[in-house]
C-alpha cells in the first residue's frame, strides 16, 4: 500500500485547485442543506395546518335524536373525516355573539334563536381530496335532518392546495436537486482526476496493482468530500446560528422555522459518502 | 529470459515491427538499435505488455504474455525494471518519493526502503537531489532519476529505452558502469540506443532493427 | 488569431471530459431554471392574495355624514391600505343571509336589522406590517362613530405571513443559489483548463499574444457553456411540457402553475456568459 | 546578437549560473556542451526570457532583455525558434498544427502557411506524420517535429537544447545539415549538446560550461 502522506503532499502540492474543487463540493452541499431546511419546513408549515378545515353541516331544529347519531356516524366512518363536534343552536348563538365582541349587544332585541344547531366536522387535510370531499357533503346531505352543507370557502382550498402542492413539488425537487449535487461532484474529481491519468497508467507500467492505484486517489478524494462537507457544515452553522438568530424579529416566517442542527453532522458525511465513491467511480476500472 | 516468435506489431495502419524473432538469454546484456522510428521502443513496450502484439508469441522469464490474464501483469512488471524513453516521472512526487515508489510497488517495508533508496541515488548522482521534484531538475538529471527507479528494486529483467539520450558522454560511461555490473549481477539488461559509444568494444551483441524488421546481428 | 477550428478539434479530442463539464453546467443551469420557476410562481400566488386581508370598521347608526367622510379619507391616506368601501346596514343583512344561503328563512321573523353598517378596508399585503396595522385600527377606534375595528384572523395572518417569508426566503436562496451555480460552474471550467496550464506556458514560450492564448479557450468554454445551457433547456422543456402537462390533472397546485417559456431561451445565453467569462477568469493573467 | 554580461542565476538555493559572460555574433553558429547538470538549458532559457537573470545583463539582437516590459517578450519570442529539451508538443493537436502554430502564432496567413510547413516537415523525414497526434510518435520522430517547428518561421535566432539526444547517428547528421544551412542563410544558431559527433571538426566555437561557470572556449 502506497503510504497515506504521500496523498496528502499529493494534495499540498496542487492546493489551489483542491481547493477549488473543495470549494465546489461545498457550496453543493450547502445548497442541499439550505433546500432540505426548506422543504422541512415547508413540512412543517403542512403538518401544523393539519386538520384547520372543516366542513358545517347546518341541523333541521327538529332533527330527532337517532338521526343525529345515524348521521354522526356516517360522518365518522368517512376516511377523510378527523373529528365531529356538535354545536347546539345556543353555542351557536353565542359563538356569533363573541365574534362581534363589543356589537353583541346588536343581539339584545332580537325575538328567539334563528341560528341553527350544527354538526362541526375537521378534515384529515393529507387524506381529504376535492372528489372525496364534494361526495360526503351530498351523502350527508340525502340524510334526514341536515339542511345545509357547508365547506371550505375557495380561498382556503386554493391555498390549501397550493402548500401541498408546493411540499410535493419541494419533495420532488429535493430529489432533483440530490441527483444533481451528485452529480456535479462526481464530476468536479472525474475532471480533476482525469488530467492524472498519465499518472495512473505509470503506476500500472510499474508494476502496481489496481488496489495500490486507486488507494491514494481514494484517500485524495475523501479528503476532499469531506473537507467540502464541513465546509458546507460551517456555511450552515453561520446561516443556523447567526442569521436566522439575527434576522428572526426582521421577518416574521423565521420565528416559525424549525432548525434541525443534526443536519449540519450529516454533511461531512455526505461528503466522505460523495468523495470516496466519485473517486472510485471517476478512476474506473484500471487496465492492464 | 525473453523470445520473440514472429511477432507483429501495426498501430492502426502503421506497421512498427513485423516478423520479429530473437531471443535473450538469462544474464545477458543485448543491444538494439536503428533509425528513428525504426520500432525499438515499440519492441520493449511488447516485453512489459504496455502493447500487445498483434502476432506471434512472447515468452518472458519463461510465461506466455499473450494470453496473460490482467491479473498477472502487475507481477509481471513487477519482474521488470524499465527505463522509460518518456521518462514518466510523477510530476507530484519527489525524485526520493518517485524513487521509493518502485520498492512500495513491490511490498518493500518503509524502513528497509531508504538506505537503498539513498544508496541509488548516490549512484546516479543525484544524493543531493532526492527532494526536489521532477520539473525542477535538468534534462539529464531527470533520465537519473528514471535509472535508479528502474534499477532500485534489482529487476531479474532490466529495459532501458535511449537511457542516455540526455546524457554527456562521461555521466554515460557511469551509467553503462552500472548496468554492466547489475548485469554481471545476473540481471538479464536490454538497452535500446543510438549512442555508438555504449556498444562499441563490449562484445556484446547487437540487434539492429531497420523499418520494424531485424535487420542485423552485430556484436559490439 | 488561432483559427476557431483547432478548437473545436480541442473539444473534440477530449470529447468525454468535455460532455461531462457540458453535463455539469447543464445540471446547475437546471436546477437554477427549477428554482426560479419556484419561486416565480411563489410570487405568482402572493401577488394573487394581494389586497385578500382586510380590516372592518363597524359604524355607529347614528354616525353623520362628515364623521364619515373625514374617517374614510383618514383611512385612505394610510399607506398600508388599498381600498375603502362603505356598506350600509341593509346591505350587511343582505350579505349575512347570502352567506347563509339556504338557512335565510331563520331571519324573517327578524324584528328591524340588527347589524350595524361599516367600512370594509382592504390592505396592501405587501406593505402592511403588522405593528402599522394595529396602529391604524387603534387610529379609527378613536374616531366618532366608529363601534369597533376587527382584523384578520389570527390564521390568515400566520398563512400570509408564512407565504411572505417564504417568497423573500426563496428570493434570498434563488440569489445563493445563482451565486453557487455561476461558482461551481466556474469551479469546473478552471479545473478543465488548469491541466492545459502547460499548454498555457508553450504557447507564451513560443510567441503568443495574450490573447493569442486565450481565444481558443475562450471559444472552447464558450462552446461548453452554450451546450450545457442548451441542455438545462431541453431538460426543462421537456419538464414543462410532458411533465407539468401530464402530471397537472394529479397535482392541483400545478393547475395554477406558470410556465415562462423565455426562462428556456435565458439558458443558453446564461451558459454562453458562464462559459466564456469562466474561461477568461480561469485562465487568469498570463504572464511572460 | 546574444551577449551575456556577468550573468548569475540561482534556483531557490541551487546555482545554476554565476558570471557567465560570452558573446554570439550575428550569423554565428556556436556550440554549448558540459555535463549534465551544468546549466546549458538555463543558459538557453535566458536568452529567450523563460527565466530571468538574479544580475547581469543580457541582450539579444540588440536589445537589453532584462527590463524588458511584458508586452515586448511576445516579439522577442517571436524572433526566436527553440528546439526544447522536453520538446513543448502540444498533445492536443495533430503533428502538422503543431508546426503550423509556429506561423499562426507571427501572423501567417492560413493560404502561405501550408506548403511551407509541409516542406519543413518534409526535411526533418515527418511528411508522412503530419496528422498524427504527438503521443502516437516515436521519441525521435517527436524530436524532429519539436526541429520542424523552431525552423519553420525562419527565426533570426535559433536556439536547439540538446536536438539530437532521441536521435540515430544518421539523422542526428542530417538535422546538423539542415542547422548549417539555416546557419549559411544568416540565422544565429545556439546548440547545446553532449553529442561530440555535431561539433567535431567543424571548425566552431564551443563553449564549455561546468558548475554553471564557462570552463572552457574550444574550436571544434
Ligand atoms: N501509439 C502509436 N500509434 C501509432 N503509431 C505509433 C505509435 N507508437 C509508435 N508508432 C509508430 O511506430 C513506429 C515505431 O515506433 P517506435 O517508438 O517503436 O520507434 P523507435 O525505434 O523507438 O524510434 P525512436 O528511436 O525515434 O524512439 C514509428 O513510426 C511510430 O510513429
Ligand atoms: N526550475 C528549477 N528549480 C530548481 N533548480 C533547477 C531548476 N531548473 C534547473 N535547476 C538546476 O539547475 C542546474 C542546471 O540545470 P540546467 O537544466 O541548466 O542543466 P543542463 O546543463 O541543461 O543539464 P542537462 O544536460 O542535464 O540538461 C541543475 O542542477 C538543475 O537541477
Ligand atoms: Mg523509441
Ligand atoms: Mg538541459
Amino acid at each position: 500500500m502506497s503510504h497515506p502522506g504521500s496523498a496528502i503532499a499529493g494534495i499540498w502540492k496542487e492546493k489551489w485547485i483542491n481547493l477549488l474543487s473543495v470549494f465546489s463540493i461545498g457550496v453543493g452541499l450547502f445548497i442541499l442543506l439550505i433546500s432540505m431546511l426548506i422543504v422541512y419546513n415547508l413540512n412543517f408549515f403542512a403538518s401544523k395546518l393539519q386538520g384547520r378545515f372543516s366542513m358545517t353541516v347546518y341541523l333541521d331544529d327538529g332533527i330527532s335524536a337517532p338521526d343525529l347519531a345515524r348521521m354522526q356516524g356516517a360522518i365518522r366512518s368517512n376516511p377523510a373525516v378527523g373529528s365531529v363536534s356538535y354545536i347546539s343552536k345556543a353555542e351557536a348563538l353565542a359563538e356569533l355573539k363573541k365574534s362581534m365582541k363589543d356589537s353583541a349587544y346588536l343581539f339584545e332585541g332580537l325575538d328567539g334563536n334563528p341560528l341553527p344547531a350544527s354538526l362541526d366536522i375537521r378534515l384529515k387535510r393529507g387524506d381529504a381530496t376535492d372528489a372525496m370531499v364534494r361526495g360526503l357533503a351530498a351523502q350527508i346531505k340525502a340524510m334526514r335532518g341536515a339542511v345545509d352543507v357547508e365547506y371550505g370557502a375557495k380561498f382556503l382550498d386554493t391555498i390549501e392546495s397550493v402548500i401541498s402542492g408546493a411540499r410535493s413539488a419541494g419533495l420532488a425537487f429535493l430529489a432533483a436537486l440530490l441527483g444533481g449535487v451528485l452529480f456535479v461532484c462526481y464530476s468536479t474529481v472525474k475532471i480533476l482526476f482525469y488530467r492524472r491519468r498519465d499518472e495512473v497508467e505509470t503506476l500500472g507500467l510499474l508494476g502496481a496493482t489496481a488496489w495500490f492505484i486507486r488507494a491514494p486517489f481514494l484517500i485524495e478524494g475523501s479528503v476532499l468530500g469531506v473537507a467540502g462537507g464541513l465546509l458546507a457544515s460551517a456555511a450552515g452553522y453561520a446561516v443556523f446560528d447567526v442569521f436566522l438568530a439575527g434576522f428572526a424579529g426582521a421577518l416574521p416566517v423565521f420565528r416559525y422555522m424549525q432548525t434541525p442542527v443534526y443536519f449540519l453532522g450529516l454533511l461531512p458525511l455526505a461528503g466522505l459518502f460523495i468523495g470516496f465513491s466519485g473517486a472510485l467511480m471517476a478512476l474506473g476500472r484500471i487496465k492492464f | 529470459m525473453v523470445r520473440f516468435e514472429n511477432v507483429s506489431k501495426t498501430y492502426d495502419g502503421q506497421q512498427a515491427l513485423s516478423g520479429v524473432d530473437f531471443e535473450a538469454g538469462r544474464g545477458e546484456l543485448l543491444f538494439i538499435t536503428g533509425a528513428s522510428g525504426a520500432g525499438k521502443s515499440t519492441l520493449l513496450k511488447l516485453i512489459y505488455r504496455a502493447i500487445r502484439p498483434d502476432e506471434g508469441t512472447i515468452t518472458v522469464n519463461g510465461a506466455a504474455i499473450n494470453g496473460m490474464g490482467a491479473r498477472h501483469v502487475p507481477g509481471l512488471r513487477r519482474s521488470i525494471g524499465v527505463v522509460f524513453q518518456d521518462f514518466r516521472l510523477l510530476s507530484g512526487k519527489t525524485i526520493y518519493e518517485n524513487v521509493a515508489l518502485a520498492m512500495r510497488i513491490r511490498g518493500a517495508a518503509e524502513r528497509a526502503l531508504k538506505p537503498q533508496v539513498m544508496e541509488t541515488l548516490k549512484m546516479v548522482g543525484l544524493r543531493h537531489k532526492a527532494d526536489c521534484f521532477p520539473d525542477t531538475l535538468s534534462g539529464g538529471e531527470q533520465q537519473r532519476a528514471v535509472i535508479a527507479r528502474a534499477i532500485v528494486a534489482e529487476p531479474v529483467l532490466l529495459l532501458a529505452d535511449e537511457p542516455t539520450g540526455n546524457l554527456d558522454p562521461d555521466t554515460s560511461a557511469g551509467i553503462m558502469r552500472i548496468f554492466k555490473d547489475i548485469n554481471a549481477r545476473g540481471t538479464t539488461v536490454i538497452i535500446a540506443t543510438h549512442n555508438r559509444d555504449l556498444y562499441t568494444g563490449t562484445g556484446r551483441r547487437i540487434m539492429r532493427l531497420a523499418s520494424g524488421k531485424i535487420e542485423r546481428l552485430d556484436v559490439g
